[in-house]
């Protein structure tokens, strides 16, 4: 019975992918040929591999503090840190771009320093950060927690420095996890468009330009894109399965 | 060379130790033994540093190292599950401290060879450790310990894991690597029975206080208190009255019996207890023997235990003998028959009450 | 440092809650008092909450089954459950408008059977229940996993048949797993923005609403919507942490 | 009233059963004793149903249940973890086969008030199953187990996740049970301690296959074949020839030594090994003894081993006895000394090679 909702996955896909590739292939390859729509696939794959680094740099101490640690308010900054999961990506949209415009307070401090969100690359990369980042905390979260802590105490013992013993035993061992945690980050930038498309409607990102080419052309121009993006995301997917796996083992 | 001066510490309300005070010597092995849940694995996180206790002091060799970070102490310890880095091999796994601490190539090989001579793991070193059975893994994770010579070893029930057979081969084995490399070792355990083939002094734990420290022999026949006698498994507490007192014995009054016992500095008429294990009793019929405390008794159940028999007689007071399968046959022992329990002055422990 | 990141979080939502709800709670009440803003947002709960009644229905058995079997193809079935959470959410929407559309082979089915999907409420239950499903198999799944199957064995060793072993030992135990997958894809439900707007512009969701509002209105007309919704899916969320720490426990 | 026939059973390649057939009484406590991964839990789960064999048959009661799903089976199982429900309390899990069989009121209310007055467990009733300690949580499942007074009680190593001092009192628990429920019992288990103090019948089980079934008398005093032997720590295991042979003894070469055995039906100059347990043998000096078997042997070592001494001494072939240490002491033991070994002939036990 369960697997009406799978079939359903499968064949609404299926469907898209078989009218295309095999059905009208010249119609296909002449409009993801074409140098716009390739620039904003580009575009989307950069924009969410810079809000991912962000996510890994900002993110891997906060999940390895918050997996080591109990103290106050700890539910707390767990129920902050999943809010951008639940909220409307329109409506963080809206919020970041309160924020970020030109005329907003932080804003015009970033415009000060020659950072200007509307309309930018910047601005892309701030609303995927936004929603994509909750996703690596956790994974890198649950990572951290998978690894015993005794193994770090017996380093410790064994003469390691708090900071080697995490190098050489946490980290390692967590990193399948802060590597899938990475990939569904990107994945999820890739993804967005309700928040990216508040912000920065140019430069498109592949989303956008997919919403666009439908409300312009209609299903003949969009779904090619659709489909090299569900192609792209396979590929991604299919790295993020392979790490999940070598994690469970 | 380990010395824990009026230690105190409270975790979480659950666990706590209380003016905990032991002297531990160099190349001494120490068994902590006590029930589960009575403040043992944190009493050794202390000491490696893991926590920092509330009050108190700890010094190993001749530093002061109560607030110290571990990988200063120089101390090995063996957690109850081995947790060995499940992403390096066996050899790799040993290395660690020696490498951390940036020793010559050389000397780590030659340190390495050393040790899997006498733990006998050499066939394991290039293993994967997840392959590795629980007996193996705790070799290896004594091995790691070991490499750098720490000052002391800290062993977190270390055979709780192992089946039977294993424990047995393994205890006999850490005796064995005890004495070949000079080792500092503190044990945890609630096994009595490691403890008697290991320790060279017990410490007996209860409820985060330790409440005696001794030999194997003090602790198992010189219990100093009811509580020690009882986990120690001596079902013969007597009370008794002192009757007279000298240098060479005492006469003590248990109802309306009397018996002879090794003087204690105690006042006559004194409230005593004595303590004798069950199988320091010899129960026969009309033996010669030099045994000066006689009594005729009746049997009152006989209970099988391993291959011996506790035999359970009643002579006024209630007595337990561990007695051999051979015993029982040739006296003919069963419920109800008369029988002589006898027992030498020598083998009674009295305490005061 | 990674506190950076929530922050930033804090100040983003902070800051449209304050602008809207202290500095100027008069254009905030007129505008979330407007009909059409209303009827957009129950139309999102209901929708919604229609989505997730059948994911749970359809969901459980799934999950499961999943959760006690080890089968041939049991992570391609698991990678299918998850390709929607990965999918840009524009291309899902392309998707499932080829296929439902009314000149579609689908869409024309249903539409003999009176159910039509474009700009309909059905297309944005189809939509939501297409990105929200995931997010409820795999938390009843790790429910049903988090259940020793020893017990279930034990209530049948005890007299129970198959169906009563589920019903009283596996089914409780993993309810609190199963009702915070439940509100999980409820709000993932109401958040979709990308594949509701392709398969129904009308009648408009909240999102949908927002998006319009801020292209017809701007910031002024667009922010007090988002401010509601942020505070509805804070209580949506606070029910969510709510059972997941009874889960926890 | 339990019998399982030629059971085979292949379980992914890691455990599996090989041609078990096994006849358990109505009444008996029966014990599968084998060591860890011989496949003991995967015969229990096929008696109860939870997996059914490749081939074979399980009979219960006169009914052959097979195939038979779990819940027609009427058998009571008590998992190593207890597996308590965690969301009733203690007395929703007792009730709960009584509820499922849909009895009256009136008749779970006396079957419950019976058994909570046999096991020991009135005050426990209301409790949440979360906050018992391993021995309650074991009485709890014990009693789910018993209630709806089910053909056969399977119990998978039901004191193993028990501390020392609590096993011990439960095993006596159990056994007062047993004979009050006039249960039939099938448990397995890795413990010696456990299937002697417990089982009328013993069925050794090793790598899949049932080698032994006997008393714990012929179990451990006899074992019928040397791995048995080894399993049950009998070290006295001697290769001999016999030499001569009669209805009541044989005369058998061990070297250049001769000693009396009770005979078996086998050929004059027939190879055959000779067991007997350390316990069974004396040391002495000069004693006047019925033992016909008398050698002059010397120390080789002695080991603590718990509060007897197991002592190694040659006299031309390897013999290991079991001492306590009032004898050691009495007899000035000490490794290099001479020593008279004995024992009686009817302590021998022999087995064709």
């Amino acid at each position: 019975m369960g697997l009406v909702i799978v079939l359903f996955v499968f064949i609404t896909l299926f469907n898209l992918l078989y009218k295309q590739l095999l059905l009208d292939p010249g119609n296909f390859f002449s409009i993801v040929t074409d140098s716009m729509v390739l620039r904003s696939i580009w575009l989307t794959l950069y924009a969410s591999f810079l809000a991912t680094l962000i996510a890994v740099v900002l993110g891997i101490p906060l999940a390895y503090f918050m997996a080591r640690h109990d103290f106050f308010g700890k539910q707390l900054l767990e129920a902050f840190i999943d809010i951008p999961i639940i909220i409307p990506h329109t409506v963080a949209g809206i919020a970041l771009f309160s924020l970020l415009t030109r005329k907003g307070t932080v804003g015009s401090v970033f415009e000060n320093l020659g950072i200007v969100f509307q309309d930018s690359l910047w601005g892309i990369v701030v609303a995927m950060l936004f929603v994509s980042y909750p996703f690596f905390v956790n994974a890198a979260k649950e990572g951290f927690a998978s690894v015993n802590p005794n193994l770090e105490r017996v380093a410790r013992t064994l003469g390691a420095s708090q900071w080697r013993s995490f190098y050489n035993i946490s980290l390692p061992l967590a990193s399948p996890h802060i590597v899938s945690g990475a990939i569904m980050s990107w994945a999820r930038g890739i993804s967005e468009f309700g928040a990216v498309v508040v912000i920065a409607y140019y430069p498109m990102i592949a989303s956008t330009m997919i919403f666009y080419r439908f409300n312009t052309g209609g299903l003949q121009e969009s779904q090619p894109i659709a489909v090299l993006l569900i192609l792209i995301c396979f590929l991604t997917f299919a790295l993020f399965r392979y790490f999940s796996r070598k994690r469970r083992r | 060379m380990i010395s824990v001066t009026h230690l105190n510490n409270d975790w979480d309300g659950i666990f706590s130790l209380k003016d905990i005070s032991l002297d531990i010597k160099k190349g001494e092995y120490f068994v902590v033994l006590g029930p589960s849940g009575s403040g043992k694995t944190l009493l050794l996180e202390l000491i490696a540093g893991i926590h920092i206790p509330d009050s108190g002091r700890i010094d190993i060799g001749k530093k002061d190292v109560t607030t110290e970070s571990p990988e200063h102490r120089n101390v090995g310890f063996l957690y109850q599950d081995y947790n060995l880095f499940p992403h390096y091999n066996v050899r790799k796994n040993i290395e660690y401290g020696l490498r951390v601490r940036k020793m010559s190539k050389e000397f780590i090989d030659s340190r390495i060879k050393e040790l899997v001579d006498i733990i006998g793991i050499e066939h394991l070193m290039d293993r994967d450790v997840k392959t590795l059975s629980g007996g193996e893994q705790q070799k290896v994770g004594l091995a790691r310990a070991l490499a750098y010579r720490p000052d002391v070893i800290l062993l977190d029930e270390p055979f709780s894991s192992l089946d039977e057979n294993t424990k047995h081969a393994l205890i006999h084995e850490m005796k064995d690597i005890h004495s070949r490399e000079k080792a500092t070792i503190i044990h945890v355990t609630h096994s009595q029975e490691e403890s008697m083939l290991l320790a060279d002094r017990i410490g007996i734990m209860m409820e985060g206080r330790i409440v005696q420290v001794g030999t194997p022999e003090e602790i198992f026949y010189k219990p100093t208190s009811v509580d020690v006698a009882r986990f120690v498994k001596i079902e013969n507490v007597w009370e008794a009255r002192v009757v007279t007192r000298d240098e060479e014995a005492m006469l003590l009054r248990i109802g309306d019996k009397e018996l002879v016992a090794p003087p204690i500095k105690v006042q006559k008429g004194s409230e005593v207890r004595v303590i004798i294990r069950p199988e320091d009793i010899i129960l026969g019929h009309g033996q010669v023997t030099s045994a000066r405390n006689t009594f005729l008794g009746k049997v009152v159940s006989l209970e099988k235990c391993g291959f011996y028999y506790m035999v359970r007689v009643d002579c006024g007071f209630p007595v337990v003998a561990a007695i051999t399968r051979r015993s029982v046959d040739s006296l003919g022992l069963e419920p109800g028959k008369n029988v002589e329990v006898l027992f030498k002055a020598t083998a009674l422990h009295v305490i005061e009450k």
